[in-house]
Order: C-alpha cells, then structure tokens, then sequence
C-alpha cells in the first residue's frame, strides 16, 4: 500500500462513517459532529490527491479545501443555531405540559 | 518528510491515520454529547497533523484555527444544555438499523475503495499550470494565488457563504445580545493577554499569507475566536450583534464585488487584477475579508447561544420574585 | 540536521502523539468536567509541540503557525467550557 | 383581390375566434353587478359571430379556403382552415350560441357569479370554434382540452354537492380522453410529421398505414378512443347524464353545441380527413366503429326508457343520437357521411330546443320529473308546443329535420351495402318513440289533480304578469329553435339549408 | 461591455443587493430586490440575443483559462433558467414587498439576493467545485429562508440543512474524483481527459444521490413536505419554483458532460428515471390526501422533480436527444412558473381565509375569483393541457419517449398529469361556495392587490408561453445541450 492509499482509503472510510451517522444517528448535535467527519474525510481524499507524486503539492485542491473548511464552519453556525432554537422549544413545550 | 518507513507507508502517518480513524469512530459512536464533543476536537486537531503530513499547512491552520477554535466554541457552548432524553427506541431495533447501517456502509465503503483504487498514483499534470502562473499573480504564495486571483471568484462565494449565514443566524436570535457582566478576575486576565494576542496573530496570519501559508480565512477565524473571548470576558465593544456588526460583515463581501467591478473597468474581465496593483488589491481586499469573517464567526456564535443567554438573564430576573424559594 | 537530532527528533514525535492519545483517554472519558478540561489543556499543548517537532523534521516552518493557533485557541474552548457551568 | 384584402381575409378565422376569447376576457374582468355591460357584450360578439359565417358560407362553398398559421414550436404550427365542415360546424356552433346565451342571460338573472359564468360559457364557444377551425391535428387536440377545463366551471357552476361531484367524474371521462388523444396525436406526429387535415384522408397517413398497418390501426383506435368520450360512445359515455346536474342553458351547450358535438365532428375529422374512409375500411376500423355506434344508439335509448328526471331521459337520449353521427360517419357511402354531418345539425336545433324547455319546466314551475308534467301543456302551451315538435324530430317524424336525418342515414346503410343500419334505425327509432310519446302525452293530458279539483294549487303562480307564459328571453330561444327545427325538415332542398350544404360537405371526403 | 461580461452579473447583483439589504431599511431593500430582478430579466434577455446570435456565451473569470482560473458559460439552458430566476424572485419580491406576511422578516431581503445569486451562479457554472460552493451559499440562504417560518419552522429547516449538505458531500466526492482522475475540475476539460468507465460512473453516481437529496426526488423526498410549507409563502414559492432547479441543473450538466463517456451512464440513467416515476406517483397520491393547500403544492413538488429528471433515461435512448432536452428543460420552466403562482395564490387564500385547511376556503372563489384562477391555470400547466408552457414540454417529452420506444415513460407522462389535475381539481372543488350560500357571506381579509396581480401575471404567463414556446425553444436550441460550450 502506498501513502496515497492510505490517506485515500482512510478518507473514503471516514467519510462513509460520517455519512452513515449522520442518518442514523437522532440526536442533532451528534449529528452536526457526524457530518463535520465526513466532511473531513472528503478533505483527506482531496489533500491526498493534491500531493502525489514527489513535487510541489497542487496548490489548487488546497485551496478548494480550505474554501470547504470555511463553508462548513459557516454550515455548523447555522446549525448550531438551529438546533438550539429547536431544543428551546422542545423544552419549553415540556414546561408548558408540567 | 519520511519519518520511518514501513513497507512504503511512514510509520507516523499510519499512527496518525489510526488515530483519525479512532477519533472519528469515537465522534460519532459515544452516545454522550460531551463525550462526542470532545472527541471531535480531538479528531480536528489529528486532522491538522494529517494536514501537515499532506503538505497542506495553510489547511491546517485552518483547521486549527476553525475546527478548534470557532466551530469548537459553538459545539461546546451547545454542551451546557441538557441532552435531550433520546425517545426509548427498542433496543433490538437499535442493534438492527445498526447493523443494517454498518453492512450498508461497508458495502459503499468497498464500492468506494475500488472507484478509488483506479485513480493513477501520478500527480496531476495540470497542477504545475497554477504553479507556473503564480509569478503572474501579484503574490508569491501559490494558495493565496488560487484562492485570491485564479479562483477568486469561489473565494467571493464562499465569503458570501459565511456573511449570509451570519445574517440568518442574526435574524433567528431572538434578542440583542447581551454583554457578560461579571465575568470574574480570571476573564478579565485573559481578555487583557489573549485578546491582543490572538489579534496580532490574526495580523501576522494575513500579511504572512501573501509568501507564506496563511492568509484572510485563517487570520478571520483567530481574529472571530478573539472576539468571542473578548466577549466572553466582558469587553464591551466586542458585543457583535446590532447594525454595525452587519455592515462590517457585508463591507468585505460588498468590497470583493466592488474589486470584481473595478477588474471589470480596468481591464474587461470580472475579478482580473492587473499585475501593477494586483498585490496591493489583494492585501487591501484580504485585510477586509479578515474582519468581515471575524466578525460574521463571533455573529454565529453569539447567535447560537442568545435564547440560553436570554432564558437564564429571565430567570435571574424572575428568581427574587419567586422569594428566593429553596 | 545531524542524524542524532533528526532521531532524537522522530522519538519526541512519537512520544508526543503518545501523550495526545493518552490525553483523548481522558477527555473523553471524563467523567467530570474538571478531568475533561485538564486533559483538554494537555491536548492542546501537546498538539502545539507535536506541531513544532513536526516543522522542525519536515522542515516546514510554517507548521509553528499552527502551533500557535492551536495553543491561542485551546483558549477559546477552555473559557467557553467553563462559561456556563460555572454560572 | 390585392395582397391587403388577403391578409385580411387570411385573418378572419382568428377574428372568428376572437368574437367570443374578447368578450370572455373582458366579461371576467366585470363586477357582478355590470348586468348591462355584460349582456351587451355577449351578444355583440355572438351576433358577430353569426354575422361573419353569413358572410363566409358563400365564398367558401364557392371554394374559397382562409387560412390562418402561427408557429408553435419549429417544425409544427398552429393553422385554422375555414373548410366547408369547419364552417359548418362554427355556423352549427354560432347560432346555437346566440340563442342559448339569449336563454342564459334570462335563465341566470339575478343568481350570484355571473361573471364567471359568461366568461367560461364564451370560452367554451371559442374552444369549440377553435376545434371546428383547427386545420391539423395539433391544433385540434389544444382546443378539444381547452375545451375540457373551460366547461369544468361550468359544470360545477352551482357549487352544490352534486354538481362538484357531477363535474368531477366529467373531468375525469374527458381529461381520460384527452390523455389518449394527446398520445394519439404525439404518435401520429412523430411518424408522419405535422400534417393538416384532407378532405379524403392525408397522403402520408395512407403511406404510412401501408408500411405499417398495425400501427397505423393503433394509433386510429386511440385517437377515437380520445374523441369517443367527448362523443359520449358506449361504453365512454358515463359522464354524460351525470353532468346534467349543471344549469339549464350549459347542458344546453354540452348536449346539442360544445361538447359531444365537438365528439362527434372529431370523429368524422379523424375517419375522413386523416385516414380517409377508404383506409379506415382497409384497417377494419369503421366496421368497428359502426358497431360500437349502433350499440350505443340502442343502449342509450334503452336506458332513457327507465329514466324519471326529464334532463337525464334527454341525457341518455343524447348518448344515443350522437351516435348516429358516429354511424353515419362509420359507412362507406356518400349520403351517409352527409347524413352524420347533416345530423350534426339536427340533432343540435332539436336537443337544444328540449333542454330549453325542460329549463322552462324547471324554473317556471319547479318540475323536473316526468310523471310531474302532467297538465303543464295547459299552462305553458308554447313551451309544450316546442317540446313537441323536438321531440317528434328526434323520433324522426318528417316534415321534421330529424327525419332528414335518418332518411340519409337509412340510404346511406343500403348504399354501403349494410342493410342491417335499417334495423338499428328502426329499432332506435321505436325506442324513442317509446320515451318521447309519453311524455308528450303527459303533457298535453289533462292534469290528475284537475279531476281532484284543486287545479290553481298544482302549479305555482307564474311570477310575472305579462301575459306571456315564461319571460320572453327563455321563451323566444326555445320558440326559435323549435322553428328550425320545423324549418330544416320542410326546407331541406333550399340552397345554403344544413342538408344541401351537408352534401357539400360529405362530397368533399369521396374525391 | 462585451457579452462575455454579462454572464456574471445575474451572480454579482443579487449578491451585492442581497449584502445591502442587510443594512438597509426594508422599503430600500425590497426597492433593490425588485430592481435587481427586473435587470437580471433583461440580461437574461440580453443573454438570449447573444446566444441566438452566436452561441454559448463563455467567461473566463479573472482573466484566467481554466484548469488555472474559472470558466462560466452561458448557453440555452443557462439563459432560459436566468430568466426563470428573475421572473419567481420578481414576483416573490413584489407579493412580499406589498405584504410582510408573505416574507417573515428583514432578513427575507438579503437572503433572497444570495439564493438568486447562487442559483444564477449555477446556471451559468461550468466548474464543479464553483457549482459546490454555490450549492452551499444556495443551502444556507434556503435553510435560513426556510427557518423565518416562525418558531417552529426550525426543526423542518434544520432537516432540510442536514439533507441538503449530505447531499453536498455527496458531490464533493464526486467533484475529488473528478480532479482525481482528470486534474481538473472544469467540466469540460474534465470531460476531455477522463478514459475511466468506472471512476466517470462513480462521478455520475454520487451526482445522482446527492442531487437527489437536495432535489428531493423520491425516496429522499421526505424532508421536502416538511420544509417547504413550513416557510413564509413567498419563501415555499421560490424553494419550490427555483432552488431545486439548482440541484436538478448540476445532475443535468453532469450528465450532459460525463454521460456519453461510460457505459454505466444507461443503468444509472434508468434508475434516475425509475426514481422519477416513483416520485411521479407517489407525490400525486399524497398530493391527493393531504388537506392543507401548502401541504399538497409541496407534495406536488416531489411528483413534479420526477417530471424533470424524466429527461436523463430519455436522453440516452432517443434518436434526437436534444428534443428530450428541450422537453425536459420547458417542463422545469413550466413548473418554476407555475409553482411561484400556486403558492404565492395559496398565501392569498391562507392569509384571506386565516386557514390553509381545504374545508376553510369555502367560498374562496367568489371572493377572490383571480387568486383562485390562479391556482387553476397553473394546475393546468402543471398538468401539461394546453395550452400552457407545461404542455409543450410533454408534448416533446412524449415525442421523445415515443421515439425512444419508452411505454413506461409514456405512461408515466400521461398517466400523472392526470394525477396532477386530480390533486388541483380538489383544491379548486374546496374553494366553491357552501350548498346553498351563493353570497359567500363569510367575511374574508383582503390581501393587497399585488397578491391578487402577482399570481394571476404569473400563471397567465404560462399561458402566453404556451402560445408561443418557439423563442424559448430557438435559444434553447441555438446553444444545445452536449453541444458544448
């Protein structure tokens, strides 16, 4: 096995790892963490892609990782946000049934 | 940069990988939140070394900087609350869609691996075409180069991806946000130490990634974090919610079209930027994009947690009113 | 880089990595909170240090960036961590 | 004739159209209590409309052709033809439509949405001068579903239960329908390309047909099938004594103008002007065809037997006498063809005058049963006189025009060699007479509450003290038709009358 | 300015407007907003002249040729779509300009900007990781529009999030390999040099799941019904009429790129058919039992995405693809037409009714004829009877699949718009006036007039291009799909 199969392999595992436990899993933060893995292991596949070979690493995939980074950060405030409004909800049903 | 070779494969990278893997089976496998929290930081920074093993450090800055920092901030800040009691599922049926989960997966994982497995182990002949251009781009950072001229259109994107996240997430708190009044000896040390700290590492991250790595996202996301402690501990100034945060937010987005304009004017294409001034465009630009990123990431932030920030500022004002009940 | 270095260096790796698993140990089995920051704080630290090594074999020094990072917002979690339960 | 002249005249078929899509557009846009406006413009653009055919007939049976073509999409346009059929239909269609929105403004006064009523009952006659004008199959199939949604208000006009109901099952038969013919018409297209209506079939068809007649007899099933509910054919035609909950004067347009009309002109469009007669025998379909005909002529008779309700005795009525355009079309003979199209007509005057009348019987004396009209001959005589001479007309009495019609349709077996067309006429025509004379019967006799002496009470007062029976805007429509009706039996051999320009017509699909 | 320099301003004004909304009072945001979208109609127009004139309008972005830079290229579809765009926000904007109702909050304006923004940018896209990004902005704007449904819109907006990034992933990989195999990550180029039948299937594959999530076709539809009503109206408008055209664009594009290179692209195609026919039916059925009106123009949506993905099998198997293109491409139209005037119409009714229950608009129609003709006209595009827009498209699907000896397909297309007509005929049925009240007495709250115009403008729209479809069809084929660009 050679690096780059490594790193693309380990990519493809945690990211099918990620993907399944963003479906199965019900718990919404929970979730949110699932799908930030898996998103890095598609980042892992691209970053292994960018540096085969011996040379300089392809500066482009770096880039487009990095955007990717930045594009989930603002998709985990989101979502954070969400959550928490959807939780206060819950709990403030449950004060309003007690 | 190998370190012990092991049949092709570095030892430390296998042991890296490992723990990755480990981390992210942790991540999403321990049914307590905290648990999971943890183990997700955990995974970010075994990324950033696996980053750094790739030869991707500007990523794992980034990484660092967003994956621990900020986006580490929201998830543990999210923690305080009590874990919603999951409903009772059967637990044979648990085990089941588990199963069924895992088999699922590993099959796409298997169908992945062969797709996989056929990509060719030579580098990307087009790649050395970015490299080759970077002369041409008023930086000397190959990255930098990408992400602010060749592709700076995806940069303008993703910008307008965290601005606009920002407003939504502005939109959804229910109130203004409120200042922390006593933040106790401790925070105000380290809004003293940290915050100016953290802000000159945020301006060294952005002139550092003209020619080398770093650059507006990674000094954005020090130059948010910072602001969250400011925040947090007490600084006033730092409460960014309200309209003058948004116009600071959408001024680098407004700006990065504007330049896409001026590039239109001056020589007949969206974005160009001519050699002559291309730098100091992209510094200017750049510098911008940092406080507006900052700020849209302490925005989502301090968003998030509003209506917990509310609901306990309640009831403190409602306990003495109760009489203070045991 | 003499040999002895470039070894010694490699085994600090090791030795760092090592410490950071243990660090996961903890942390994420708690159980209290005061367990968890602690080896959070270890983590940290020893991530930046690992960081540093790291520049030093790979010769990328833009790698004690990260170091940097890592360490200022290691601080971010700890003050967000002990934020609301300590109110 | 200069260039100007022709493009004016290239532009009267949509003119034509337009006397209707106009005042439809512009009476949606009217408050509910613009009566005056509103009438105004309904029948200015049905005389209009009359006006314009008058001015057509002659020149187009002097073979004058108007064409009118847009593009739709490239490669396949949208064309109106005034031919001798078309043109025909859409006199069928614009005077029908003049007495009957006569009869609506009178039927309607006072009841609430009578905006929208208008609007879709000007619709309806623009789809159906739409199909009569269309000059290719595409054209057609736009019109023949225009002409499905515009008559869904209609029919669900009064809102109540039954008539959504009634509506829905409607929409369900003629939107099924137009489902078969959209596919029909797709089919067609793509193997012979955008083709327009011949008189005696389509070239291309015919070679296609020979290259491959079992598709070419597929698509030719599908396509009636698509038409044949609109026409109301055995085993298609449920919808029809169902939709018979709506309003006096729509199912006046939908039994004896738009819809089943529009049925049975695509039927003869489909069989004579894109197979031809000729090939449509050659692919054993009118054979088929004939015989679904003549079961739906019986089975509809016999249904209207057993029916009470006066409007659905007319409904199942109408199923049957459709079909003797559908048989007509479906032999080989000249004088049948003429006689379908002939009865296209008739059928049309002599329908549109009974539902009239069972409007009249409705609102003036709130009967709708059959075994209620006993005595009302007394106290509406020109409404009962009306009724009379339509439903001896449908029976096929002479001098009355239903006669002409069957005449032609009896020949027409004989000349095709198909005498058994006799028997089914005769059969058909004892039938009618068997649900047609008693009614008759019970409305000229005396009334049996008369013998009990109490004879003001049976009948409500009439509403209005004007001497006359009914107001003069339901009664005249009725008395018109009615007169025609006369007029079209006795006249039949005078230029320009339905049967001598039927013949015209039907000579046209034997070149 | 050339006409390459056009590509990009549907993408940079509403972008711009959108970021100045945020900071500017309402009455000045919905002035740009409006503005915006009637330039961006008359570039789209601008852009159709440009194309009919010469073609595929291209733009290297920055002054750089790809792999280096970016390319955009405006072509057919990419026009027609544009105007599409600037038609639905148009009228999105105006209702919820007249009524804030209809938009939830300030934040409505800046929002829009960056999803009309983001949907253009897709539609003039031709590098996959832009069409990533842009999907992103598109999702955040969507989930945040999604959640100014109030309170409880958040749980439904934060599904859709979950689903709609997954799906993004999906593509992300998608887009990994891609540069993988080919070094690049422009389609074109990347078409060029991929020689893999395998890796171009597992391109094409991974496309398919995750637009699917994030189109909601069926079986991964059910955050949609869920989404889509609980949002403000003329939010559920332009989630139903335009963000999903974005996610079905991208599978398009990927198929038009990578679907002639591998042999897998035939079964996969046909599964990405079967997937519509399911959708087709089972969006109808539902469609026809639910009773509230927002609920069964959302389910109308999930039958209605089996309509637009219907040209992908067709695609392969017809003699002359580009009539399936076209077909599929009008249909879209068709339904992003119709589908802003059946929800703004159903906010009218809902707002006036202060129920969007079916058993509470009794009576509707005779009050609000025009809102209530609405629904129906663009219940009979959706259905595909002429003489609409919706129609034209069967017309040439049905052409297509006849061509292509397709009977399941047939069936398909002729069978649900009856479905179609079904579920509009019930919502049509609920508005009559109660068994013996002709006054429809009960007191309704008037909307404003521009509720009433807006949808009615729209669905006679459908109508117009119905008549005349052939302008669309002559630029849509003056740049064809597959003809590259």
């Amino acid at each position: 096995m050679t690096t780059l199969q490594l790193f693309m392999y380990a990519g493809a595992f945690i990211l099918v790892l990620g993907v399944a436990a963003t479906l199965l899993v019900r718990d919404l933060i929970r979730r949110l963490i699932a799908l930030n893995v898996a998103s890095g292991g598609v980042m892992l596949l691209l970053l292994a892609l960018a540096d085969r070979g011996d040379g300089e690493p392809d500066p482009v995939p770096q880039a487009l990782v990095l955007t990717g980074i930045v594009v989930m950060a603002a998709v985990t405030g989101i979502a954070i946000v969400l959550a928490r409004r959807v939780e206060q909800l819950d709990d403030d049903l449950e004060e309003v049934e007690q | 940069m190998t370190v012990i070779a092991f049949s092709d494969v570095d030892v430390l990278d296998m042991l890296v990988v490992a723990a990755v893997a480990v981390t992210a089976i942790l991540a999403i496998a321990i049914p307590r939140r905290v648990g999971a929290t943890i183990a997700f930081l955990v995974f970010g920074l075994l990324l950033a070394l696996l980053w750094a093993r790739v030869a991707a450090p500007d990523v794992a800055i980034a990484e660092a900087a967003l994956g621990g920092g900020v986006a580490g901030a929201l998830l543990v800040d999210a923690l305080h609350r009590r874990q919603p009691a999951q409903p009772n599922r059967d637990r044979r049926r648990a085990v089941a869609i588990t199963a069924v989960g895992a088999a699922l997966g590993a099959v796409t994982f298997a169908a992945l691996a062969t797709v996989l497995s056929r990509l060719t182990a030579e580098p990307a002949d087009l790649g050395p075409l970015a490299l080759e251009a970077v002369e041409r781009s008023g930086v000397s950072h190959p990255i930098t180069a990408v992400l602010l001229n060749f592709r700076n259109l995806d940069t303008l994107l993703e910008i307008a991806v965290v601005v606009f996240a920002a407003v939504g997430a502005a939109a959804l708190s229910r109130d203004r946000i409120r200042t922390v009044t006593d933040p106790g000896p401790v925070r105000r040390v380290i809004a003293v130490i940290i915050v100016p700290a953290l802000v000159l590492l945020a301006a060294w991250l952005l002139v550092a990634g003209t020619s080398e790595p770093g650059g507006a996202f990674q000094a954005g996301a020090v130059l948010g974090a910072a602001l969250i402690i400011a925040h947090l501990c007490g600084v006033r100034p730092a409460r960014a919610a309200g309209g003058r945060a948004l116009v600071l937010v959408v001024a680098g987005l407004l700006a990065f079209i504007l330049l896409g304009g001026i590039g239109l004017a001056a020589t007949g294409t969206w974005l160009a930027l001519d050699l002559s001034w291309a730098f100091a465009a992209i510094l200017a630009i750049e510098t911008l994009l940092t406080v507006s990123i900052g700020v849209a990431l302490a925005m989502l932030f301090l968003a998030a947690g509003s209506r917990d920030d509310a609901a306990a500022a309640d009831r403190a004002a409602d306990a003495p009113a109760l009489g203070g009940a045991p | 880089m003499s040999a002895a270095v470039s070894v010694a260096l490699i085994v600090a790796a090791f030795i760092l990595f090592a410490c950071i698993l243990a660090g996961l140990w903890r942390a994420v089995a708690g159980p209290t909170i005061e367990d968890r920051l602690t080896a959070f704080v270890l983590l940290g630290a020893g991530g930046a240090a690992l960081f540093i090594v790291l520049a030093a074999i790979a010769d990328l020094p833009a790698l004690r960036d990260v170091a940097i990072v890592v360490v200022g917002l290691a601080t971010i979690v700890a003050v967000v961590f002990t934020r609301r339960s300590v109110r | 004739m200069n260039d100007d002249t022709v493009t004016v005249m290239s532009a009267l078929p949509v003119v034509l159209l337009l006397t209707s899509l106009v005042p439809a557009l512009l009476i949606f846009a009217l408050r509910e209590k613009q009566t005056v406006l509103r009438t105004t413009l309904n029948l200015a653009g049905a005389i209009a409309k009359v006006v314009l055919v008058i001015v057509l007939i002659p020149r187009v049976v002097a073979g004058e052709e108007l064409r009118a073509e847009f593009t739709w999409i490239p490669g396949l346009d949208i064309v109106f033809v005034t031919d001798t059929f078309s043109l025909f239909f859409v006199a069928l269609s614009a005077g029908l439509w003049l007495a009957t929105t006569i009869y609506a403004v009178g039927y309607l006064e006072g009841s609430p949405n009578r905006s929208r009523f208008f609007g879709f009952f000007s619709l309806c006659v623009t789809a159906t001068v739409g199909i009569a004008l269309a000059g290719n199959l595409l054209t057609f199939l736009i019109f023949f579903e225009l002409l499905t949604l515009v008559t869904y208000p209609l029919v669900a006009h009064r809102g109540t239960r039954a008539a959504l109901r009634g509506a829905r099952i409607y929409l369900a038969y003629t939107l099924g329908g137009g489902v078969a013919l959209l596919l029909g018409v797709a089919w067609l297209t793509l193997e012979v390309g955008p083709v327009e209506f011949r008189a005696g079939g389509i070239p291309e068809v015919a070679e296609f047909a020979a290259r491959d007649p079992l598709t070419a007899t597929v698509i030719g099933a599908v396509l009636l099938l698509g038409v044949g509910v609109k026409a109301a054919l055995f085993p298609l035609h449920g919808w029809l004594p169902i939709a018979m909950v709506a309003p006096a004067p729509v199912s006046a347009l939908l039994h004896a103008v738009a819809v089943v009309k529009a049925g049975a002109f695509g039927i003869i469009r489909i069989v004579e002007d894109v197979f031809g007669l000729a090939l449509f025998a050659e692919l054993g379909m009118l054979q088929a065809l004939a015989v679904v005909a003549s079961v739906t002529i019986v089975y509809g008779s016999v249904r209207a037997l057993a029916q009470d309700d006066l409007k659905k005795r007319l409904a199942y009525s109408t199923v049957s006498q459709v079909s003797y355009i559908a048989l007509g079309a479906a032999l080989l003979s000249p004088i049948a063809t003429a006689g379908a199209i002939v009865h296209m007509v008739n059928q049309g005057f002599m329908k549109i005058t009974l539902f009239f009348c069972a409007g009249l019987f409705a609102e003036e004396l709130k009967l709708s049963k059959v075994s209620q009209l006993a005595g009302v001959g007394r106290r509406m005589p020109v409404t009962s006189a009306a009724f009379t001479i339509a439903a001896l007309g449908m029976i096929g009495l002479p001098p009355f025009a239903g006669f002409i019609s069957k005449w032609a349709l009896g020949l027409g077996g004989l000349d095709a060699g198909q005498p058994w067309v006799i028997a089914v006429l005769l059969t058909s025509t004892v039938l009618n007479a068997a649900y047609f004379l008693p009614i008759i019967a019970t409305i000229w006799t005396s009334p049996r509450s008369e013998s009990e002496g109490s004879d003001e009470g049976t009948f409500p007062a009439p509403a209005r003290r004007s001497g006359w029976e009914a107001p003069a805007s339901l009664l005249l429509p009725a008395v018109a038709t009615a007169l025609f009706v006369i007029l079209f039996g006795v006249a039949a051999g005078w230029d320009y009358s339905p049967w001598v320009l039927a013949q015209i017509v039907g000579e046209g699909a034997w070149p | 300015m050339s006409a390459a320099a056009l590509v990009l301003v549907p993408v940079f004004l509403p972008l711009a407007v959108g970021a100045l909304s945020a900071v500017l009072p309402r009455r000045a945001a919905a002035t740009l907003t409006v503005i915006a979208a009637v330039a961006t109609l008359m570039v789209a127009v601008l852009l159709g002249i440009a194309v009919l004139d010469a073609g595929p309008v291209r733009l290297e972005v920055a002054g750089w040729a790809p792999p280096v830079g970016i390319l955009l290229a405006a072509d057919g579809l990419s026009v027609v779509m544009i105007g599409l765009s600037a038609i639905a926000v148009l009228a999105a904007t105006l209702v919820a300009a007249a009524d804030d109702h209809f938009a939830g909050g300030h934040a409505f304006w800046p929002l829009v900007g960056a999803a009309a923004a983001a949907v253009n940018g897709v539609f003039v896209a031709r590098d996959v990781f832009t069409a990533f990004v842009l999907l992103e902005l598109l999702t955040i704007a969507s989930v945040a529009l999604v959640a100014l449904g109030g309170t409880r819109s958040a749980a439904a907006a934060l599904r859709y999030l979950f689903v709609a990034v997954t799906g993004s992933l999906f593509f992300l990989l998608a887009v990994a390999l891609t540069y993988g195999h080919t070094g690049t990550v422009d389609l074109a180029r990347a078409a060029e040099r991929a020689d893999d039948t395998v890796i171009v299937g597992a391109i094409i594959a991974l496309t398919v799941v995750g637009m699917a999530a994030k189109t909601a076709l069926f079986p991964l539809h059910s955050w949609l019904p869920v989404a889509h009503p609980a949002a403000p109206a003329a939010v559920s408008a332009l989630l139903s009429a335009l963000v999903i055209k974005a996610s079905i664009v991208i599978l398009w594009r990927i198929v038009e790129y990578f679907g002639p290179l591998t042999d897998l692209a035939a079964p996969l195609a046909t599964a990405v058919g079967v997937a519509g026919a399911a959708a087709v039916l089972w969006g109808g059925v539902l469609a026809l039992r639910r009773d509230r009106l927002k609920s069964i123009i959302a389910y109308s949506t999930v039958a209605q995405v089996g309509y637009m993905v219907l040209l992908v099998p067709l695609v392969f198997t017809a003699s002359d693809p580009q009539v399936a293109w076209i077909g599929g491409i009008l249909i879209t139209l068709a339904h992003g037409v119709a589908k802003v005037a059946m929800f703004l119409a159903a906010g009218a009714l809902a707002t006036a009714a202060g129920t969007s229950r079916l058993d509470g608009l009794e009576g509707t129609i005779s009050r609000m004829p025009w809102t209530v003709a609405a629904i129906g006209l663009a219940g009979v595009s959706l259905a595909g009877l002429p003489p609409t827009l919706g129609f034209v498209g069967k017309w040439m699907l049905v052409q297509a699949s006849l061509d292509a000896g397709a009977w399941w397909w047939l069936a398909l297309l002729l069978g649900g718009g009856l479905l179609t007509f079904a579920y509009t005929a019930r919502m049509l049925r609920a508005t009559f006036n109660p068994p013996g009240d002709f006054s429809g007495a009960r007191e309704l709250t008037r909307p404003a007039r521009t509720v009433a115009i807006v949808p009615l403008a729209l669905a006679a729209l459908s109508v117009v291009l119905g008549l005349i479809p052939w302008l669309l069809i002559e630029v849509l084929s003056a740049a064809p799909m597959g003809g590259g660009a």
